[in-house]
């Protein structure tokens, strides 16, 4: 095998690198291995000056292959690709030496340290001389868009995308639009009428032309790849149209939104035992109905409402559902508007009025005398029956933080502010579209802070509260920055896949089909004609399970290959 | 044991004063710029908690509201104008009228109309009396000699036996605060001996102020001072040389000059009062209640009557000087008969007893805890175990 | 000098990989004796890849992949579950102690243990000495 | 139907524009209106005394108007329901939530009003007329939310002209250690977008530069564009740096938060985008004396690119969408004197912290307190961070400083909590013998993950104290944090090297004018204002405006950048179908009102 002119690229990075692993002695120890002719150190690779380092290199030193020797990556790569790119250099003549994370950021400086480094540039370069020039594909980008939800989330990505003038599929799987916020009268912190909203919403979906809104519908299957999805859905309603429907979608929003919390699966309030312990949902109710009274009739002298049941609690939930406080304030304000002589009383542990108003209304509350108890995370009120001769009908006991008393709080109504919790249907749906979900359940974006909205399946996008626990205003961004992904991709018309994905070579195949039951995403298909297999590339994801498998060693994994591995393991031993 | 909560006591208060305590949302801004407020009194947070749930045992149990002598500090901070500083006074007048056993003191509170009609009724019905007895005794023309209008010796006896009366009320009232803030409390392991090592604080409080100077601004501290001697320094000499006071018309400088002094100091220190008050000038002086006002203006025209009937007397008026004399004493009576056991006047005696008590109080608590238990962390009873239902 | 092993991992680019890359974000220290080599997938873990690495003079291989049913290729890391023991057994016929090639599910949020079984592998190939491989196979072997 | 109008004002909204008189004139000569009551502002409304009212006009439609009508709909459902109406009938016709204010003020309050009586929501009724629309878009701001925005429209493949004033890309992220709750580096995560940005062939980035004015109409704006005098060639310039060792002049480093120094010529800092330095001219000698003296830098230059005479130009360009991305200031911490910023030399604002603790920082990441020493150059003692000066052995974090806090920002800032309790990490990681305490009112941690984060940090050995500190106070060489520690219940003088103020966040600086320039109004506090505070948060009064990030209202990051994403989202639209909506405002009264009459909402 020819030797390659290589170029070798040691980052400092700032002192992240530079103060544990002696980046010089790397850079000059790297310069004697085969094929290197040039080798430099530098303070940031990654900024421009560093990567017009390596452009020029390219060009003035004609060189074929790159190693850069910096963070992960995961992080850099496709900057560093994209620089040989610019110089004419195929991208995947680079290869990255991770000596940041996996070397100066985990061991202490010296010998060691500048050794494991020496080691992971010396097999980067053996693995780059073995690489290959390798074309991206490039694929058709379906201008169709599956949404799946038809919350408040699911419709503004739906509206969205159907003002650009591009067809959505809004699949949901009751019988009506507006999911959760449908069951909320007015909305924190300015008691906007949630209500219109929802009809605007509702009313601009329904009539869009290029919205077609399938009610009491579910996804079935998901099958082809980013830009060119078949979606199977399948329409439970009795009547029109067929009961399986397929179509051609480039890309899935996924706007599933969350469920409430089970009240009675916390014993210490009462909840389904006391008739007047309800939840906050339920409470949005009764203010829809114009009648907060308690299951006699009789309208409550005391309400008291519990922050956090189900959230913030080691038992349940350790996470904040982010809405509740707001919410919980919210009806503070409207219990004194509908009953100006009931004494409200908010339990809490921390108030979380973070967002614009929110502290406004906060001291809002308090002005129109709401009395605030603060009781400790990890510790929780306890409900009971008030004694005979208590002008209440139940009383809440608090450790209370602010006074370090333990108090009895009157009650007669008392409401609970059930946090959100993920949908038992989730797992299911990360099945269907191919994503992952934490340990509580909301599904994971491909970064919290670059990518909220992405996930690590191309083409498929998470918005609103199945991400997290979200309010209104942050869900409807979130489905508008999922759109916008969307609208990006439909608008430059095509996309750009990966080149690296596996190839049968067809002389060497037994035609033993051991590969096509091993591939997850039945992306190679049998022959039977040539008796041979093939990969369809742009199905690939690459994860090269089937080159491990196949026993004549006949399926190749571009820039994966056993050749490049055994270099690279070579590398390191050597 | 648990401390029932009661979210209405906050409407009880409303006419005391405090109506922006709901506000608070407890940040401690407060107690920690307070220059009073230290261990084991940390204060105003702490009462704003305690009346914010209505604990009324607790507020009535407490001495913290006397050691705070409103400079302002707390409510020019504070993020949420919650007033602690106005808090602290209205809680002042509220416990002001729960040491008052006969509820004439809550009625003044509640309603500045009772208070003035009170005013305005024993002024009649003192002026009626006077007038009477003036009658029975001499002649209007003749302020003294044996044909006195009103005798000194004779009103001198009156002063005597109203202080009594007086005394008693007052006295009484003090008990119930001793009762309250000490004697209730069982846990707390005080000694006659810390109550006599801690006595000199009475009169020292008392005729001093001192604890006032810590203020930022030493300006209300002197007037207040000033104001308050003026006014002991004519008490003395109605109660021991009224008789001098009252006899003339030749100046007696030995006793006159007092006389002189007070009244400048009386006048001019409730008319500045009066002034920052209008002005709302700083935080101490941005609300005012109604019984501020009253007591304020009754010291003043007591005074200015008072030097009339002086100057009237001097000048050979003496049918002037007897008619003032009347209405004088006809403000003179409510002004010790009502604002001194039942309204602003107490203050006077509350609070310097409330640093006494307090200093006794401490003491106790050091010891107690030097002995490991706490009576002043309420902490120390809880957890205590809640059954479910 | 003490004896420092060397060992050699396998890690799955989208959990494992991570999970090492979070070792390094969150300042893990962990000894310096591993050298990584990132693949996409467990499952491309071809046995001789190991066989390859012991040969080469690796005292130890460490194969780590997603959490089982946490695969972004739904199951590869199941195949490797499978693929592993096989290896192992027959690497024990050579006369390789089995300690020396190591299977651990790695997440991409375990930093933490994978700094713990980097140093708790290395000390074990520290108590257990170099490997005599390069002697026990010989070099073609695996050569294609 | 028989329809009753309520005027109730939640607030004191003198100064919104409304004539509100003018509107209840109105109001009564709808169609079915039978009732009509102006009750002014904060009424006490007795449902009871309602119902009567209710009943007694046979109203079976109530529309509740005014800034905020939400806040008294509960009386009003409760009272129709005692007067034996459908609660479904109380309607909300809410001027602030539809943009009171808008223009004309009181034309806009009678429409929404009028939508109400019909039974429509406004949002529905008021569609602007669609209009022709530029593909390209301004995007005003640098920072992460400018960086996201251009991105993303222009991988849609639209023309983007990003707009900075400093002189470089990446805003105050740039500046940042780590990040919530991750702890990733920030310049991990932003410098590839930066680079992007730089390479990116459908952005013209315009650093150095600033909107001077934006005339037209949605869909078909004029930006005029000052750009000033960098005096160094931009492209020419490899950051060498020799010009900056030749300067003779030294100003606190603005990228710095001012705890170290840059010179008159200068790069903001290493990775900056453009990666090229400029000339601060407030500072530099040269322009200062009119090239009487020094010129230095343009000697020393290998390549030279300097050109001290350069003068500012400005720009024209056309665009069918604005993006306003302007971000934030911090609070001065002058302004509260208790906690003696400017006074103690290691009383630390956030930033400053930031910087201290950045690897690539003045110390190199290591923290150290202030000490005194000589300097020869201004023959005086000063205060610095000497990279081997001593660590503190206590810090003190102080939250809410200035946030939260009627006499200067009455909203929280919303991000100080979890920087907070970065910050604790940072200081326990880095000195772990050193005690840390943190002082809140309300530990906000409400995002995906803060909550463990928060856990963590408690685990970690921070001390976590309820109560906001209120003093810092130094005697005898000990700076001491007064504090009532609540959840003890007892007051605390805390011995403490350093004080880290977590200062709460303001709308940058001249926003005024350019929420004048682009006719976008503002909130009392400063932020501008979205469209629709549910339904279209990034949206603006003046279609074909957006607004994301900070600059219309406190955010973290990954909310940053959401709402970054999504005004893409909008000017994509616009981009793609070459059409876009017009502003409310381009609506007559009567144009609302024929719409409102015609429409049969789905509900």
């Amino acid at each position: 095998m020819t030797e390659k002119r290589i170029g070798v690229y040691v980052c400092n990075c700032g002192t992240n690198i530079a103060n544990v692993v002696d980046c010089d002695a790397v850079a000059e120890a790297a310069a004697d291995l085969p094929g290197v002719v040039v080798s430099r150190s530098y303070k940031y690779m990654c900024s421009n000056p560093g990567q017009e380092m390596i452009t020029q290199d390219i060009r003035d030193e004609q060189l074929e292959r790159v190693v850069v020797a910096a963070c992960s990556p995961r992080m850099h790569e496709p900057t560093f690709r994209r620089a040989a790119e610019t110089a004419g250099l195929n991208p995947y003549l680079v290869q990255m030496a991770n000596i940041r994370e996996q070397c100066s950021w985990v061991h202490d400086a010296g010998e060691m340290a500048t050794e494991k480094a020496k080691d992971l540039v010396r097999a980067a370069v053996y693995r780059v001389t073995r690489h290959e020039s390798l074309e991206r594909l490039s694929v058709d980008m379906c201008p169709h868009t599956l949404v799946l939800g038809g919350g408040i989330a699911g419709m503004s990505a739906a509206l969205e995308l159907a003002d650009a003038g591009k067809r959505v599929y809004l699949v949901e799987r009751t019988k009506a639009l507006g999911g959760n916020v449908a069951r909320v009268d007015l909305t924190a912190p300015y008691l906007d009428s949630a209500r219109d909203m929802m009809t605007d919403r509702v009313t601009r979906v329904i009539e869009h032309p290029d919205v077609s809104v399938m009610l009491e519908s579910e996804l079935e299957k998901l099958e082809g790849f980013v830009g060119n999805f078949k979606a199977t859905i399948s329409h439970h309603s009795s009547g029109e149209g067929p009961p399986i429907e397929v179509v051609d979608v480039g890309s899935v929003i996924v706007c599933t939104g969350y469920k409430e919390f089970d009240a009675s699966r916390v014993t210490h309030f009462g909840y389904g035992k006391l008739p007047d312990v309800i939840t906050s949902f339920e409470f949005e109710g009764m203010l829809k109905q114009g009648r907060i009274e308690m299951k006699d009739g009789r309208l409550p002298q005391y309400v008291a409402i519990v922050h956090c049941v189900g959230s913030r609690s080691e038992e349940f939930h350790g996470y904040c559902s982010r809405v509740c406080c707001m919410t919980a304030l919210k009806y503070a304000h409207e219990v004194k508007s509908a009953l100006p002589r009931t004494y409200v009383s908010d339990v809490y542990v921390d108030m979380h009025a973070f967002g614009k108003g929110c502290e406004d209304f906060y001291r809002r509350s308090a002005e129109v005398k709401t009395l605030f108890l603060m009781y400790g995370k990890g510790d929780h009120p306890v409900v009971r029956r008030a004694d005979p001769g208590d002008d209440c009908e139940m009383l809440i006991t608090v450790d209370e933080q602010l006074s370090g008393e333990q108090i009895e709080l009157p009650a007669d109504l008392i409401i609970l502010m059930v946090g959100m919790e993920a949908r038992e249907d989730s797992e299911q749906v990360t099945h269907l579209v191919n994503i992952s979900q934490d340990k509580d359940g909301w599904f994971i974006e491909s970064h919290p802070k670059l990518d909220p909205v992405a996930t690590t399946t191309d083409g498929v996008y998470i918005a609103g509260a199945c991400q997290a626990p979200k309010d209104i205003p942050d869900s409807v961004a979130q489905a508008r920055a999922a759109a916008a992904r969307i609208l990006g991709k439909i608008s430059r018309g095509k996309l750009e896949i990966d080149a690296m994905f596996a190839a049968v070579n067809e002389d060497l195949c037994s035609g033993c089909r051991v590969c096509n039951e091993i591939c997850p995403y039945s992306a190679i298909e049998f022959d039977a004609e040539t008796k041979r297999s093939h990969v369809i590339s742009a199905l690939c994801k690459a994860c090269g399970a089937c080159v491990a498998t196949c026993p004549s060693a006949a399926i190749e994994a571009k820039h994966f290959t056993d050749e490049q591995i055994f270099a690279e393991i070579a590398g390191v031993l050597a | 044991m648990a401390t029932r909560a009661n979210p209405k006591l906050i409407e009880e208060l409303e006419p005391y004063g405090a109506e922006d305590v709901m506000k608070c949302y407890h940040c401690g801004n407060c107690s920690a710029v307070c220059p009073f407020s230290a261990d084991p009194y940390v204060f105003p947070r702490k009462p704003m908690r305690y009346l914010q749930m209505g604990l009324e045992d607790k507020l009535k149990g407490q001495l913290d509201p006397w050691l705070c002598y409103y400079c302002g500090e707390c409510s020019d901070q504070c993020p949420r104008d919650a007033e602690p500083g106005e808090t602290m006074m209205s809680l002042r007048r509220w416990l002001t009228s729960k040491y008052d056993w006969t509820g004439i003191s809550r009625l003044f509170y509640q309603s500045w109309r009772w208070e003035l009609g009170a005013i305005v009724l024993v002024a009649i019905l003192t002026a009626i009396g006077f007038t009477l007895f003036g009658m029975s005794q001499g002649s209007l023309s003749a302020y003294d000699g044996p044909n006195a209008f009103l005798p000194s010796e004779s009103v001198h006896v009156f002063d005597w036996v109203l202080a009594g009366v007086l005394m008693v009320f007052l006295l009484s009232n003090a008990a119930r605060m001793w009762w309250f803030t000490m004697g209730r409390a069982k846990d707390l392991p005080t000694t006659l001996g810390s109550y006599i090592a801690s006595l000199w604080m009475l009169p020292t409080h008392f005729f001093t102020q001192i604890r006032y100077s810590k203020c930022e601004h030493k300006g209300p501290w002197v007037t207040h001072l000033a104001l308050m001697l003026s006014y002991v320094t004519m008490l003395v000499l109605i109660m021991f040389f009224l008789t001098d006071m009252a006899s003339g018309p030749a100046i007696d400088w030995s006793v006159h000059v007092a006389g002189y002094l007070a009244t400048a100091g009386l006048v001019l220190a409730t008319i500045l009062f009066l002034r920052n008050r209008a002005k709302k000038s700083s935080a101490q002086y941005r609300h005012s209640h109604e019984s501020d006002w009253i007591f304020l203006v009754l010291i003043l025209v007591v005074a200015l009557t008072g030097i009339l009937q002086h100057i009237l007397h001097r000048s050979g008026l003496d049918a002037a000087a007897n008619i003032t004399y009347i209405v004088h004493l006809s403000l003179v009576v409510p002004m010790l008969a009502l604002e001194v056991p039942f309204s602003k006047w107490s203050h006077l005696a509350y609070r310097p007893l409330a640093m006494y008590l307090a200093q006794v109080r401490a003491t106790a608590l050091s010891r107690a805890r030097a002995g490991g238990v706490d009576p002043a962390r309420p902490g120390a009873e809880r957890h205590t175990q809640v059954h479910p239902i | 000098m003490s004896f420092e092993p060397r060992i050699v991992g396998f890690l799955c680019n989208w959990c494992s990989y991570s999970g090492a890359d979070l070792a390094g974000t969150s300042r893990i220290h962990y000894r310096p004796n591993v050298r990584v080599i990132r693949v996409m997938c467990s499952a491309r873990i071809d046995p001789t890849f190991v066989i390859k690495a012991l040969a080469e003079g690796a005292d130890g291989v460490l194969v780590c992949g997603c959490h089982p049913g946490d695969c972004h290729y739904s199951e590869g890391n199941y195949k490797t579950m499978r693929r592993m023991p096989l290896l192992k057994r027959m690497l024990e016929d050579f006369g390789i102690e089995e300690e020396r090639v190591r299977l651990e599910w790695v997440s991409a949020s375990e930093g933490k243990r994978f700094a713990d079984i980097v140093d708790d592998m290395t000390e074990r190939l520290r108590a257990l000495g170099p490997s005599r491989v390069k002697l026990a196979l010989a070099y073609d072997a695996v050569e294609r | 139907m028989r329809i009753g109008v309520y005027v109730c004002r939640a607030g004191d909204v003198a100064g919104d524009g409304v004539n509100y008189e003018s509107v209840v004139h109105y109001a009564a000569n709808l169609p079915q209106v039978e009732l009509v009551r102006s009750t002014g502002v904060m009424p006490k409304l007795d449902p009871e005394a309602l119902a009567d009212e209710i009943t007694a006009e046979g109203v079976d439609r109530i529309v509740i108007a005014g800034d905020s009508p939400g806040f008294f709909k509960p009386a009003f459902t409760r009272a129709m329901v005692l007067a034996g109406g459908e609660p479904d009938e109380v309607r909300l016709a809410s001027f602030r939530e539809h943009g009171l204010g808008g223009d004309p003020a009181t034309d806009r309050a009678k429409a929404i009003l009028a939508c109400a009586v019909y039974g429509v929501p406004f949002t529905l009724a008021a569609q602007p007329k669609d209009t022709k629309w530029n593909s390209a878009a301004l995007v005003i701001g640098g920072g992460i939310a400018g960086i996201q925005a251009a991105l993303e429209i222009a991988d849609g493949g639209k023309r983007v002209y990003l707009v900075e004033r400093s002189g470089t890309i990446g805003g105050h992220m740039a500046m940042f250690d780590k990040t919530f709750p991750t702890l990733d580096c920030a310049a991990c995560i932003l410098t590839p977008k930066m680079v992007a940005v730089g390479q990116h062939e459908m952005i013209d980035l315009l650093t150095y530069s600033e909107v001077e004015s934006v005339t037209g109409v949605p869909g078909a704006f004029k930006a005029t564009i000052l750009r000033h005098a960098r005096r160094v060639d931009e492209a020419a310039c490899v950051a060498c740096g020799l010009c900056s060792d030749a300067c003779p002049v030294r100003v606190p480093s603005e990228f710095d938060a001012g705890i170290a120094e840059r010179k008159a010529i200068y790069i903001p800092f290493p990775q900056a985008v453009p990666n090229a330095y400029l000339i601060d001219e407030a500072s530099c000698t040269y322009v200062q004396t009119n090239g009487q003296k020094c010129g230095a830098c343009k000697k020393k230059c290998p390549k030279d690119c300097i050109d001290l005479d350069a003068h500012g130009d400005v720009v024209q360009v056309e665009v069918g969408s604005v993006v306003v991305a302007t971000g934030y200031e911090t609070l001065d911490a002058g302004r509260l004197d208790r906690y003696g910023y400017g006074v103690h030399p290691n009383v630390l604002t956030a930033l400053e912290f930031e910087r201290l603790t950045n690897a690539s920082g003045p110390t190199g990441g290591r923290i150290v307190t202030r000490t005194q020493q000589y300097n020869k150059r201004k023959k005086a003692d000063e205060w610095v961070f000497d990279p081997d000066g001593p660590s503190p052995k206590s810090v003190a974090i102080i939250h809410c400083v200035g946030s939260r806090d009627i006499n200067h920002n009455a909203y929280c800032s919303r991000v100080c909590c979890m920087y907070s309790l970065k910050f604790a990490h940072l200081v326990r990681e880095k000195l772990p013998e050193a005690e840390c305490y943190e002082f809140y009112i309300d530990m906000r941690a409400f995002g995906k993950g803060y909550e463990a984060f928060f856990d963590r940090i408690a685990e970690e050995g921070t001390f976590i104290v309820r109560g906001r500190s209120a003093s810092v106070a130094e005697h005898d060489g000990q700076m001491y944090v007064k504090g009532e520690d609540i959840l003890s219940d007892t007051l605390m003088e805390f011995p403490v090297d350093m004080v880290l103020l977590a200062v709460g966040l303001v709308p940058a600086a001249r926003s005024d004018e350019l929420a004048a320039m682009l006719g976008i109004p503002r909130d009392d506090y400063g932020w501008f204002t979205e469209a629709d505070y549910n339904g279209d948060p990034t949206g603006t009064e003046r279609g074909g405006v957006y607004v994301a990030g900070v600059c219309q209202g406190p955010k973290d990051i990954p909310d940053t950048v959401a709402q970054a994403s999504a005004v893409a989202a909008k000017a994509l639209e616009g981009a793609i179908t070459g059409r876009g909506l017009q502003s409310v405002g381009s609506l007559t009264l009567t144009d609302i009102e024929e719409r409102a009459k015609s429409l049969v909402p789905v509900s």
